[in-house]
């Protein structure tokens, strides 16, 4: 078996489930592997371990930090895209008049230090939210149930389901997505010395992801669960539940491109759709870098673990689509 | 013990002990009074607590028997009635000569300006005029002591008290400065409590010599000098004067236990 | 004569004083809160109750213990290394002014540089994280013992060093019996800070590594509290956390008076000592 | 008799040496991390070189300037605080044994509970986000002047204290005369390490609070030059960073030689004195 | 200045000034011999280098001008021939009584046990026994200065040097310290350099008294004192006793720009 560390981008979650299921069913060891998972954290950056070839395999949150390591010359390269939709939003309280996205942009914003550098750049520029209004967001919920009218950015998956634990009414959620932040998420980075000395390598464990991820979503996920139970004290069976549901229903992963061309799937247009919109963003300059750079087509779209999906999955297309 | 007893003593000792709090008995069983006017030498063996009475009298230590009544108490303590030149300098080693001598009048709020002239006085008395500006680390040893009795002296207090503070002293500083303090003394009617070891200074000073026993003291003799003021030099000449040095002397032999012989008197 | 001291210290009226006075004050403040947050009902996701607090400590007792654990032994190690790092490097500095004034500013940069940008260089070069995370918590711990040792080793009384030149002392035995007995009250003090530090460079040292590490101290179990905004469960670990640094604090404070004592009597003796019983 | 000391000080080739040893070894370490890194091809991404991070610097000189105003406002906003809170806590402690022994317990709380734990708690009752950073950092800084400064408070010689009881000081002066002169080296000492707990408390303080601040400050800088991997630009920060604590820690060197010099030329003068021209 | 010329002084002092950093220049042209077995006594105003000629042959300060030349020079410094009391005791505060006087020991590396006989002696010397396991804290003025003259003692050096030791004691242990001090000086062939106030004393105790003039000082008057030895207390009385105690008096009048009169000798 080869040893292989994979670094995530947070702490174990079902938004990064595909993962452990691949680890808790077998599959990687199935496709040769014997897989670490590190995790990642708030105050936790584990992108520098992959240039250090410390670890072989990086979960990235979205594609601008894949720009990024081509701006700064970094051999890295985006392999495959677990998420087709970025389950990033804002959520607000009930009946505090933020009924459509353009109500928000005035609203006092809990955000975390990560966003502030990223979308919210984006929000700023595309839809006139203003840094004046920030707020810092540590990842504890009281600021926000404390001050009704403040909103704040969440994970579609996770903090809704939080907020309402807390107050006992699901708050409004907005997700970024739906309002042209078209990145994909969770996608999986390697070293450029990996695809190009060993490709097969690569190959076998996008393959193992992919297949882990459908496993997860449609098959039995029970031993992935408890893996990630041990990993982060924080989840709760509830909180998987509704991340899972959460999940499908909005389409994160099997949507889009990933309905023909299986789970991981890319498309260069939508990678250089997303680089434009981060330059008229600001976040980087027109012609810096090739976007195409950021990304190989070369492990994804064959269609793998196409034969996972239940047959009903065919309404996702309608959901996850546009 | 004493056998002056005018109405109001200014200080009283009454059947006084201390014990320190490592169990050392350094006074038992002292009494003493000083009445307004007095010159009282203490004349003792090293460690037998004369450094102690005057931390005693000072306030700065508290009886642990006995009784210590002195005349200021109640009245209001920013009057410090009382001038002490300790056993060592306690200079303040922050601040210059001139500041560490202008120091009891500040505590008595008094300005820098009105107390010039008085600091001057007092660092001339002692001849460290040109000293004035230099720290406590920059002067010799007796140049340190004669910075703390300047301090001592500066605030005209009713009651002077003075552990040593000639020890350390060539003899001609010394004899200046005795004369000086009998001067100051008699001009400025204070009290004064004196710590010395020098039989001839204690007698040639005092109104009255008070000898303690070794440790823990007592007062084992109480010689008053009836020898007429002012005093100067040619007192030191007489047969009176060399027979109460005697008398002193003798005592403090008896005191130490040993058997009294012309040692001390002849030298 | 006996040394042996059978009243040294003050009266025991007044330790008793010493040891009632905080703890009825620490009381009334619990109280306060207590009734404060239930006054004007304060939901407990925001600012939990003392009693909740107490309720959430003695529930998840287990977790929290073994935890506290995790973060006491990182700190104890860390304040280990930060003294021994400490003194050590204070008696280097204090053999040349020229080295002290060359090498102090490498361990301002040490203290001054932000864990949370060289955390992750550190992972890449050290690769247990459990070491990451100790070294992480001595940068945060050895400045105070550095800084306070390296001026307690030069400020030894003139008459002193001139006592041992003259008798020929050699380097060693003036640290050792001259430097190293003046320096030991700034290097208390210096403790005294690092302690606190230590601990508090054991949590962020968890907080910036913990993914890494298999047994969660406080700080993850905060984190995962505060996340589930299960807020009595984070103040429980919040105030094992401050419970310990008081702890650790009144221990140093009475090492430091043990080790000291000898000196300190004199003032006992010069401004209390007559009190005794007088 | 002249007491404008015209030499006091050590001789001025030690004065020069003292400045360039230094500035010498610096050069060298500078020189060795350029070498390693080229000679070994680490990759910029990685631990870029000295050149490439001066490079860094000046090409964004005015971003990072205008961070470092800020960053630079909240140290010393906070280290202000931190002086005047710290020497105010220190004197009322003084008053009382029992008052310190019941308040201590809340400074080491308060300097020992993680920023990253309380930081959404201050928030929730402090609505403006740059007053929970300066807050955040005077709770970073004012420790180690507490703790020195009460310290020192307490070290009066007997003599001295015996001294002003005698002449009837009041509390006042004895605090203002006295214990203040007193306690100056070891509030120096405190001061030196809440010097760099100042920045460290303003950096820290601005990553819990990043998100909020309108105006980035170094940390900002840091944390999102490392979130888009220019780890040129982060080192180049982290530089200021470091740079900043040097600077302060040879001025605060400066200041306390300069407070506490009519007191350590005994040493001068004892250990090294007759060696001016001999 | 000195009359003596035997081959090999223990110290030598040529032409020797001592400025301190502040400006004060506390000596100017200072010649000085001491042959072995010497016991020199050095008399002087207060403030006028006494103490700085004692730390110029301990090496404690660096001339700033002129020679000091010390016979044991360029030998292991370990071996400590010199053994000091300094003006003020510096007793390590945080050490008992014994400690501080087995420190010189010690730091020849001598075990504790080894030494534990003469620490004991030299304290029995000073009488401080019953005090060997007290602080130095607990001691009054005089008992730490006797303290550090047993320290000075216990390593039996070739050089004893004295500042003003006896300054805080009483008469009759002062007396009984000077006659055990003279026992030793013979006893062990020592040399001494003696620095104190009384004309007496310095001339009970020396083989040679030198006067120092004020500030800055100089060798104003070399006077060998060639009375007998051993010395006790007879000796006080004999005519050239006296004679060379006035000549000393003299001398020192002279040094301070007084006109010398029978003040010192008198009393
Ligand atoms: N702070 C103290 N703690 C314990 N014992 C002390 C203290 N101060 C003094 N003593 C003891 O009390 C006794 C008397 O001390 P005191 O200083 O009064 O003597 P003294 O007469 O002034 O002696 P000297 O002439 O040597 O100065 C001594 O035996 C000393 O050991
Ligand atoms: N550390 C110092 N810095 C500056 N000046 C000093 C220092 N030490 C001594 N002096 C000066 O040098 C002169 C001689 O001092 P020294 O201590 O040798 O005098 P001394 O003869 O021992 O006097 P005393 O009999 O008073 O002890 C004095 O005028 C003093 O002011
Ligand atoms: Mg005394
Ligand atoms: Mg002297």
């Amino acid at each position: 078996l080869e040893n292989v560390t994979l670094a995530l981008n947070w702490k174990a979650q079902p938004e990064l489930g595909g993962f452990y299921q691949a680890l808790a069913d077998g599959t990687y060891r199935d496709a040769g592997f014997d897989v670490k998972i590190r995790q990642g954290g708030p105050q936790i950056n584990n992108r520098p371990l992959l240039a250090a070839g410390r670890v072989d395999f990086l979960i990235g949150t979205n594609l601008l930090q894949a720009f990024d390591a081509v701006k700064q010359q970094t051999p890295t390269r985006v392999v495959a895209a677990m998420l087709q939709k970025d389950p990033q939003c804002l959520i607000a309280h009930r009946g505090q008049g933020y009924d459509q996205w353009s109500d928000l942009t005035k609203a006092p914003l809990l955000m975390a230090a990560t966003g502030r550098y990223s979308f919210f750049l984006w929000m700023e520029a595309a839809h006139g939210f203003q840094k004046r209004n920030l707020r810092p967001y540590n990842h504890s919920l009281a600021p926000f149930l404390a001050n009704k009218t403040w909103i704040q950015q969440g994970y579609a998956t996770a903090e809704p389901m939080r907020v309402e634990e807390a107050t006992g009414e699901a708050p409004l959620v907005f997700l970024l997505a739906d309002h042209g932040w078209d990145s994909y998420s969770t996608v999986i980075e390697a070293p450029q010395a990996a695809i190009d000395r060993q490709p097969e390598r690569v190959q076998r464990f996008v393959d193992a992801s992919i297949r882990g991820w459908y496993d997860y979503l449609y098959g039995d996920n029970r031993a992935a669960n408890e893996l990630i139970k041990r990993d982060n004290g924080a989840m709760t069976d509830a909180q998987i539940a509704f991340s899972l549901k959460q999940m499908k229903a909005q389409g994160l992963v099997d949507s889009g491109e990933a309905v023909e061309n299986g789970i991981g799937a890319m498309r260069l247009e939508r990678v250089r759709r997303f680089y434009q919109k981060m330059v008229d963003s600001g976040l980087l300059k027109a012609g810096e870098i090739d976007p195409d750079d950021a990304v190989t087509l070369q492990f994804v779209n064959q269609g793998v673990g196409l034969d996972l999906r239940p047959r009903v999955a065919g309404d996702q297309r309608a959901a996850g689509d546009k | 013990m004493t056998d002056s007893d005018p109405p109001e003593p200014l200080v009283q000792l009454q059947d006084v002990g201390v014990r320190y709090p490592t169990g050392t008995h350094a006074l038992v069983g002292l009494s003493l009074d000083i009445q307004p006017g007095e010159f009282v030498s203490l004349l003792g063996p090293s460690g037998c607590g004369k450094s102690t009475v005057l931390r005693l009298v000072g306030g700065l230590t508290k009886a642990t028997s006995g009784r210590v009544r002195r005349a200021w108490d109640g009245g209001p303590s920013q009057d410090a009635p009382v001038g002490c030149v300790f056993q060592e300098p306690t200079l303040l080693p922050w601040s210059t000569v001139w500041n560490n001598v202008y120091l009891p009048l500040r505590l008595q709020s008094q300005r820098r300006k009105s107390a010039r002239q008085r600091v001057d006085e007092a660092l001339a008395l002692v001849g460290l005029t040109e000293f004035a500006k230099a720290y406590p680390r920059e002067l010799s040893g007796g140049m340190k002591m004669r910075a703390a009795l300047a301090r001592a002296l500066v605030t005209r207090p009713r009651l002077l008290m003075l552990d040593e503070p000639f020890a350390a002293l060539d003899e001609i500083t010394r004899f200046r400065l005795n004369d000086d303090l009998l001067r100051l003394w008699s001009e400025r009617e204070m009290t004064a409590l004196f710590v010395t070891h020098s039989v001839y200074e204690s007698v040639y000073l005092s109104t009255r010599v008070l000898v303690l026993s070794e440790r823990p003291g007592r007062v084992v003799d109480d010689i008053t000098v009836d020898l007429p003021g002012p005093r100067d030099e040619s007192v030191r000449s007489t047969s009176r004067y060399l027979e109460l040095c005697a008398r002193a002397s003798d005592a403090l032999h008896h005191a130490m236990g040993e058997a009294p012989t012309a040692k001390g008197a002849a030298s | 004569m006996s040394y042996a001291a059978s009243n040294n210290g003050p009266h025991w009226s007044r330790r008793v004083l010493r040891l009632a006075a905080p703890l009825a004050l620490g009381a009334v403040v619990l109280a306060a809160w207590e009734i404060v947050v239930r006054v004007k009902e304060i939901s407990p996701y925001l600012l939990p109750t003392p009693s909740g607090i107490a309720q959430a400590m003695w529930e998840h007792r287990e977790p929290l213990l073994a935890a506290w654990g995790v973060t006491l032994t990182t700190m104890l190690i860390a304040l280990a290394a930060a003294v021994l790092g400490g003194v050590l490097l204070a008696a280097l500095f204090s053999t040349s002014r020229v080295l002290e004034l060359s090498l102090f500013p490498y361990a301002v940069t040490l203290q001054v540089t932000p864990l949370l940008a060289i955390a992750p260089l550190l992972l890449i070069w050290i690769h247990e994280p459990r070491w990451v995370m100790l070294l992480c918590a001595w940068i945060v711990a050895f400045f105070p013992i550095l800084s306070g040792t390296a001026v307690g080793l030069r400020a030894a009384d003139a008459g002193h060093e001139d006592l041992f030149r003259l008798y020929g002392a050699s380097r060693w035995q003036r640290l050792r019996l001259l430097l190293a007995p003046t320096a030991l009250p700034y290097f208390l003090a210096g403790l005294r800070v690092s302690v606190n530090l230590a601990l508090v460079g054991a949590v962020v040292a968890e907080f910036v590594t913990a993914a890494a590490v298999e047994h969660p101290g406080l700080a993850t179990i905060i984190f995962e509290a505060q996340y589930r905004s299960d807020t009595e469960r984070a103040f429980a670990a919040l105030a094992i956390i401050s419970l310990t640094g008081v702890v650790f604090y009144f221990a140093t404070h009475l090492l430091s008076g043990w080790l000291l004592s000898s000196r300190q009597e004199r003032r006992v003796s010069s401004r209390e000592g007559g009190s005794v019983a007088g």
